[in-house]
């Protein structure tokens, strides 16, 4: 059960935070006028706008957390219980991070993680 | 073995004819003649050897097990009737067989295999004796059949092989229902699982859905007589088929019909035959005047037989649903006699195609000046086919008749003018065809226009319009403009007549045959006629 | 009393000393990266330039509150407070000692792992609604980065739930009564302090924010408090994984002799001491370096260190 | 663990070595090889365990029958695979993740077919669709198969949410995921839950499957995906992946207690005769080879939907209620066999995708068309073949229930049938006028047309071994 | 504690939201995030029902639930990316190559 004291403490957290938000905007000085309405980039003019086009690897490590994360939801449980499931849940586990292992090989393999330098025709 | 082997030896001699191909393009008629002989012979020296029960309806009886689990057998049976249609399918195939040998010249093999399993399941069909079994021959026979008019038909046949098979898919579906229905009504009612013909007519089924299931085999069978609402495939795939195929259709395939009607919807049905009856006779009077109607209005050829089929099934349908002895035997008589007329009329026209390139009676006239002999042969066949004493179509109309005047005199007088009609689009084809002066219009080969093409040709100096023109046509030489009858030709003919006019004279032999198996199936119905 | 005390006092006193500790340790880490590197440091307001942070903090809150024109306003505001929710959330299961802790929940480590998912927003919203190149740069690099390494993080905290055969932080505090886990999870925690140091971005692991390849990062374009408070979440940050590597490996507030609570802040002083001598020692890897790092090392040996443990628990273990 | 699991557990260390063996080293015929290894392996135990007795477990329930179509389905996937290595040595993709992502997926239909409970029934049931949607997706340079791969990932996606509404219902309805939770705690309604949620549960799951199955009201895009695949994709997809929901969807209905549930029967019989009738006649429009199968799929799945309405009938042929089982089994393998071979012979024409390109077949290349004609004639129904005993079958059961009114849907549809599929066979006798050359076939591909053609006529006409087997499996 | 009424209210209005993004949006990746909605909306049944019911069961299928869907973002995610590449749209009615 979520205690008192714990609402409390997300009440006060969000009132400092607000806090520190208003306060400064309060004492932030006023009236100048500004002529600065551009993105920083090394105090140059912006060039193009912001849609870059991103490289394939942030997809593809996106993609990989979203499966590799589910994989740790299930060993979060089996860790929770591997003295109840003995040996039978251990074999099992071994299985699937095998399973799993197999295919984090085949990932790196398949260049996921290369950042580096692509040779022609890789993707 | 006996019977199984009937109809095997078409079905390996197919498989030889498409094989030898390869070889010699001459081989598969010749290997198709072999087998139609042998085949012939083969029931010849069974028939012969071995003594005629006449104690027993059944002459030979085979069974093997075929599909357990069902208790489905591969039953063969044969009595008087099956011999009688078997031989006709034979002689018919051979007639077939004859007009093929010229008219046939692509994929020779492919044809004689399509050919010999057409007339393998028509045997089949007429030797099955399980339920499940006949409707196998009755399907497969179908295939190739829709592959001969595919194949070699006429101009149209795409569409004429389309509309006959689904036709008789439609019926064969509804009788596969049936079937299936009926086999079920009876193992609920007697508890013994059977498709079996000889188990099955031991105790029709009592059940008022009897009724409809009846009604499922009499459409699949009418489909394939055909009569009246169900005739529409009849005249294209008639006209559409080559020579050789018409002659099957017409000559056995319409017959498979009427040999289920009386093989198995009047034994196997009784009641729910009662019912129906005053129904399909009046369908089988309706289809006797609309057929002749119908070709009566014709100008095609190959239409005015195929309508005028329509016409003398209807005989039959009359016949089969008199339930008594003689309309039966007249409907069985009816069956032959037109087996054999129209083979001929369609032989007939096939030659007429093959000499005019055309079947139209608006096209020509006057044959009998160029083709005394052919016109004659044409004459004979259409006044058989009219009905005209001593030959068999007039024994097979006159035995149903009177049948039917026993049973539903009305009906009887309406179909006596279907005869009459009959009389007139013969006649008017006779004389359209036959007699007035000779002039042929729009036909290939006497085109006016093409004859002057040919001589501006042979005047011409430019080679390039003789280059064009030159395959156009050949110059008709005036003297014999196109041959009559060959030998061959001739001797098919001759013994077709011959078996008409034997049919006419002295019927009683294959009356007396086909008393048994007609007794057996009348014996159910309290109204029983005597033979003639 | 009792019930005043547990419900407020507790929660504002650990509020305001958080503040305070993340306040003063950016005063701690230039005094000791100097001491480091051979040089002073700010010592020039009050004693030791101890009153540093107080004239830090009287500038950033008077600077100009800049919002940009060309940023998505609603956003570019949340983002910062996001990220300090966040962290001080976390701080609200740390049993800091047997008495003084905000919250005890069952599933604490859950909910770790949830906020530290959760702080990814923050980063990103920062980086979308700047607008600006080199944020949203940086707060790719970053969410790709903490993303990479929270899977492995998660894994190499499951070694010390097997042991326990809980997620409560309480329980396993308790379990380390005769000896801390780092005996019998030394791999665990090397991968975990090193989950740590990413997830909370620090040197050698602070490439989101390189000064020298991307400015800042994500928050280029950010000024005043709400700069402060990505400034001050991060420093939060470091003293929460120093607080949880505590618990988990350390033996929490155990102790003898001295009251848990000092042993506690001992233990996690040690640790923040410690992040900061990783920033002075160790130089920066390059981003792909650090990107496979994570896949084909790390993750492999959390997965092995977790099959290990399983077995030692079930020969040994009971 | 019994050795029910042995052919799964077979496919599942192949797909594990394999996934190895392409990360270490990529070769196609490495991948071919192993992958055939594997099926074959898993084949062979899964025959050997056709007699095996029966075993239930919470999950999966192993009975003769399971067995038998697990082992059909494997043997059909062996014969796909022999064919493979040609079809993707020519394309210039990868070719080596084809065979993973065709391993998953027979690893998720086998085991969706054992599966009792709803929890393995959902997890193999993605492991397949996911799979899917990668193999339909797979030609990297073919905009239709990227195409086709997202309308299947968002069609199997809805599908899946929709079946996991129906399950979440009965499962709060009733507080158990076995398929059977229906039946056994039906009196036990929830004070908490006035709506009764089971019926609405079930419909929710049962147009689900329409999805998977692309029965009629849910047959969007079924046309465009098969289409877009490459072709082996396809064939898997109407092959495998039907199959198996069928057999699950029979299943649920066998336990549940589906089969008293009036309105449940009612929309049956309404989907049924909507797919027979709707997909014969989008069929007739469609001129492309594919799309025609795609929508004669949907009508013989219309015909096998008859067959769950008779789970319960009391009047059967020989009196006996697993007949209509036995129907069932029958038709659905003689309609996968009958694909099988049809999609062989495609994969055979390769570049074939309208009718039109068929024109003359028969006359250039007499082995193959006479193989596609066997096979329009089995789908039609014709004597002789297997799809006409399974048809008979069919028939029979329906005949013995008493289902009048569905069957004669079945005879208007079943004609309008014949005509597309004598259709494709008449465009192969057309005469071409370019006097064409017969090409030669290689050995690989008469053999596999022999094979079909013998399989198709042979077990159609001899159909005594196969129909004894399957009464000795269904009792 | 409450009524499992209200949740299978939220939960029902959950997946017609969903149902309706499926139907009514033409962006891919909106429809992923549409059919994610959906399965959030049955998970939220599987985990109310598991707590009424006393058995994980549910639970169990809730975990399943959220595998799938990082598995269909997964694969949706990578095709979506090549599809726009290729097109550079995501409108899904303007995926009409295959019409027949």
């Amino acid at each position: 059960m979520v205690s008192a004291s714990f609402i409390f403490y997300v009440l006060a957290i969000i009132i400092v935070t607000m806090t520190m938000i208003i306060l400064s905007h309060a004492l932030n000085p006023r009236g100048h006028k500004r002529s600065n309405a551009y993105p920083y980039e090394s105090g140059i003019v912006p060039v193009g706008d912001t849609n870059i086009r991103w490289n394939v690897n942030y997809f593809l490590i996106a993609i990989s957390f979203v499966i590799f994360d589910i994989e740790a939801v299930f060993l979060y449980l089996w860790s929770l219980v591997v003295v109840e499931t003995s040996w039978p849940g251990l074999l099992t586990a071994s299985l699937f991070i095998l399973a799993l292992f197999i295919a984090l090989i085949y990932e790196i393999k398949q260049g996921a993680f290369n950042w580096g330098i692509r040779k022609e025709g890789e993707s | 073995m006996t019977l199984s082997l009937l109809i095997l030896i078409p079905l390996l001699g197919g498989l030889l004819a498409w094989y030898s191909q390869g070889f010699n393009p001459n081989l598969p008629r010749r290997i198709s003649l072999f087998t139609l002989l042998g085949s012939l012979a083969y029931i010849g020296i069974l028939t012969l050897t071995s003594p005629l029960a006449r104690s027993s309806q059944w002459l030979f009886d085979e069974s093997h097990v075929w599909i357990d689990r069902f208790n489905i057998t591969a039953h063969f049976s044969m009595d008087g009737l099956s011999l009688i249609l078997i031989l006709l399918t034979l002689l018919m195939g051979l007639a077939a067989l004859s007009s093929a040998w010229s008219e046939i010249d692509k994929h020779q093999g492919f044809f004689y295999f399509n050919f010999l399993w057409t007339l393998a399941g028509i045997i089949g069909v007429f030797l099955a004796m399980d339920l499940l079994l006949f409707f196998v021959f009755w399907e497969v026979m179908l295939v190739p059949m829709y592959f001969l008019i595919a194949i070699w038909g006429h101009e149209n046949r795409r569409y004429a092989a389309l509309k006959f098979f689904l036709f008789t898919q439609a019926g064969g579906l509804l009788m596969l229902l049936s079937t299936i229905a009926l086999v079920v009504f009876h193992y609920q009612e007697t508890g013994q699982l059977s498709f079996n013909y000889h188990v099955l007519i031991l105790a029709p089924i009592a059940s008022p859905t009897a009724i409809w299931i009846c009604l499922g085999f009499i459409i699949a069978f009418l489909v394939k007589l055909p009569a009246f609402p169900f005739h529409p495939w009849l005249p294209d795939a008639h006209t559409q088929a080559p020579t050789p195929a018409s002659i099957i259709l017409a000559a056995i395939l319409l017959k498979t019909g009427g040999y289920g009607i009386i093989r198995f919807v009047l034994p196997l049905f009784p009641d729910a035959v009662q019912f129906w009856s005053p129904l399909m006779m009046s369908l089988a009077v309706l289809s006797i005047i609309y057929g002749a109607l119908m070709a009566f209005s014709q100008h095609d050829l190959k239409r005015i037989v195929a309508y005028s089929s329509v016409s003398h099934m209807g005989f039959v349908l009359l016949g089969c649903f008199s339930l008594n002895m003689i309309a039966l035997q007249g409907a069985v008589m009816q069956m032959l006699a037109h087996g054999l007329s129209s083979a001929a009329l369609f032989m007939l026209v096939g030659l007429i195609q093959q000499r005019l390139h055309s079947r139209d009676l608006h096209q020509f006239s006057g044959l009998w000046r160029y083709f005394p002999q052919l016109s004659a042969m044409g004459l004979f066949f259409a006044i058989a086919s009219l009905g005209m004493p001593g030959l068999g179509n007039f024994i097979g109309e006159f035995l149903v008749l009177v049948g039917a005047l026993e049973q539903h005199a009305s009906f009887a007088v309406l179909a006596s003018l279907g005869l009459i009609l009959g009389a007139v689009y013969s006649l008017r084809m006779i004389q359209k065809s036959f007699f007035g002066p000779f002039q042929t219009r729009g036909s290939d080969l006497d085109d006016p226009a093409s004859t002057v093409d040919t001589e501006i040709a042979l005047t011409s100096t430019s080679d390039q319009v003789s280059a064009k023109v030159a395959p156009l046509s050949k110059p008709p030489t005036l003297s014999s403009p196109y041959p009559d009858l060959s030998l061959k030709e001739k001797l098919t003919l001759m013994s077709i007549a011959a078996g008409l006019i034997l049919l006419g004279i002295h019927p009683q032999p294959l009356l007396d045959m086909l008393e048994q198996p007609l007794a057996q199936v009348l014996a159910l119905y309290a109204i029983t006629g005597s033979a003639l | 009393m009792m019930a005043l005390y547990e419900v407020l006092l507790v929660p504002t006193s650990v509020l305001l000393l958080l503040l305070l500790c993340a306040a003063w340790s950016t005063w701690l880490e230039r005094r000791l990266l100097a001491v480091w590197q051979d040089r002073l440091g700010p010592n020039r307001v009050g004693p030791m330039g101890l009153l540093q942070v107080v004239a830090d903090m009287i500038k950033i809150f008077t600077k100009e509150d800049w919002v940009p024109p060309f940023a998505d306003k609603a956003l570019f505001i949340i983002a910062p407070m996001i990220l300090m929710i966040m962290t001080l959330l976390g701080f609200a299961i740390i049993p800091f000692s047997p008495n003084i802790q905000i919250a005890n929940f069952d599933n604490a480590l859950l909910f770790i792992l949830a906020l530290s998912s959760l702080s990814v927003y923050s980063i990103m919203l920062a980086g979308f609604s700047s607008n600006s190149k080199y944020a949203l740069l940086g707060a790719m690099r970053t969410a790709a980065q903490m993303l990479s390494y929270e899977v492995f993080m998660g894994l190499a905290l499951m070694g010390v739930v097997i042991i326990t055969g809980s997620f409560s932080l309480n329980d396993i505090v308790a379990a380390q009564e005769n000896y801390w886990f780092i005996l019998s999870q030394p791999l665990g925690f090397v991968l975990f302090l090193i989950a740590g140091v990413a997830e909370s971005h620090r040197a050698p692991f602070d490439l989101p924010e390189a000064e020298t390849e991307i400015v800042a990062g994500f928050h280029t374009e950010y000024s005043s408090m709400k700069f402060g408070m990505f400034f001050i979440g991060e420093y939060l940050g470091v003293i929460f994984v120093s607080a949880l590597i505590t618990t988990l490996y350390f033996g929490g507030w155990q102790g003898p002799v001295l009251p848990p609570i000092i042993w506690f802040l001992l233990k996690t002083g040690f640790f923040v001491v410690f992040f900061i001598l990783l920033r002075a020692a160790i130089p920066r890897p390059r981003y792909d370096q650090l990107m496979r790092l994570g896949w084909a090392v790390l993750l492999p040996l959390t997965l092995l260190n977790l099959l290990l443990t399983a077995l030692w628990q079930l020969t040994l273990g009971f | 663990m019994s050795n029910h699991y042995l052919p799964a557990g077979i496919l599942l260390s192949t797909i594990l070595i394999l996934l190895l063996s392409i990360a270490l080293k990529r070769s196609h015929i490495h991948a071919f090889l192993i992958t055939g290894v594997g099926l074959i392996g898993a084949c062979l135990v899964q025959v050997s365990l056709i007699e095996a007795p029966a075993t239930s477990e919470l999950l999966f329930i192993f009975t003769p029958v399971n067995a038998l179509v697990s082992a059909g389905l494997l043997v059909i996937l062996v014969f796909l695979w022999s064919q493979l290595y040609h079809w993707l040595d020519k394309s210039d993709n990868t070719n080596e993740e084809y065979y993973l992502l065709l391993l998953t997926a027979s690893l998720g239909a086998v085991s969706m077919i054992a599966s009792q409970h709803f929890a393995s029934f959902f997890l193999a049931l993605e492991l397949m669709s996911l799979s899917f949607v990668g193999l339909i997706a797979y030609s990297n340079n073919n905009p239709n198969s990227q195409e086709a791969g997202i309308k299947y990932l968002v069609l199997s996606a809805g599908a899946s949410a929709l079946i996991l509404m129906g399950i979440a219902l009965i499962y709060l309805q009733t507080g158990s995921l076995t398929f059977d939770a229906v039946s056994t705690n039906k009196l036990q309604h929830l004070a908490s839950s006035p709506l009764n949620l089971t019926t609405s549960g079930m419909i929710f799951i049962l147009t689900g499957l329409c999805f998977k199955l692309s029965l009629v009201p849910c047959h969007l895009w079924v046309a465009d995906i098969f289409e877009g695949a490459p072709l082996p994709t396809t064939a898997l997809l109407a092959i495998v992946s039907k199959l198996s929901a069928f057999i699950v969807l029979w299943r649920m209905f066998s336990y549940g207690e589906w089969q008293t549930d009036s309105t449940i029967l009612d929309v049956i019989a309404l989907v049924a005769v909507a797919s027979m009738l709707i997909g014969n006649l989008l069929a007739l429009q469609q001129d492309r080879l594919l799309r025609i199968l795609a929508f004669s799929s949907i009508s013989h799945f219309g015909y096998l939907l008859i067959m769950l309405l008779l789970l319960e009938g009391n009047a059967s042929l020989l009196n006996d209620i697993s007949f209509n089982l036995e129907a069932m089994v029958f038709y659905l393998l003689a309609y996968m066999i009958t694909l099988t071979g049809t999609f062989s012979v495609l994969m055979q024409l390769e570049n074939t995708t309208s009718i039109k390109q068929l024109s003359g077949l028969f006359w250039r290349q007499p082995l193959q068309a006479t193989c596609l004609s066997v096979l329009m004639l089995s789908l039609a129904g014709i004597p002789l073949t297997i799809g006409f005993m399974g048809k008979f079958y069919l028939v029979a059961a329906a005949i013995s229930g008493q289902l009048w009114w569905p069957m004669s849907f079945l005879v208007i549809a079943s004609v309008i049938g014949l005509y597309f599929y004598l259709r494709i066979i008449m465009i192969m006798l057309a005469k071409t006028e370019s006097a064409s050359v017969p090409c030669k076939l290689d050995i690989r591909e008469k053999v596999t047309s022999w094979v079909i053609i013998i399989t198709v006529i042979g077990v159609g006409t001899f159909p005594s071994v196969f129909a004894d087997m399957l009464e000795a499996v269904t009792h | 504690m409450i009524e499992i009424t209200w949740v299978l209210v939220l939960s029902g209005v959950l997946f017609a939201i969903g149902l309706f993004g499926l139907l009514s949006r033409r962006n891919l990746l909106f429809m992923l995030i549409s059919l994610e909605i959906m399965l959030n909306g049955v998970a939220l049944i599987f985990v109310a029902a598991s707590n009424l019911h006393g058995n994980v069961d549910g639970q169990l299928m809730y975990l399943f639930i959220l595998t799938l869907a990082a598995c269909e973002v997964a694969v949706g995610l990578a095709l979506v990316i090549h599809i726009y590449r290729q097109q550079q749209d995501l409108d899904v009615d303007k995926l009409t190559k295959l019409k027949g």
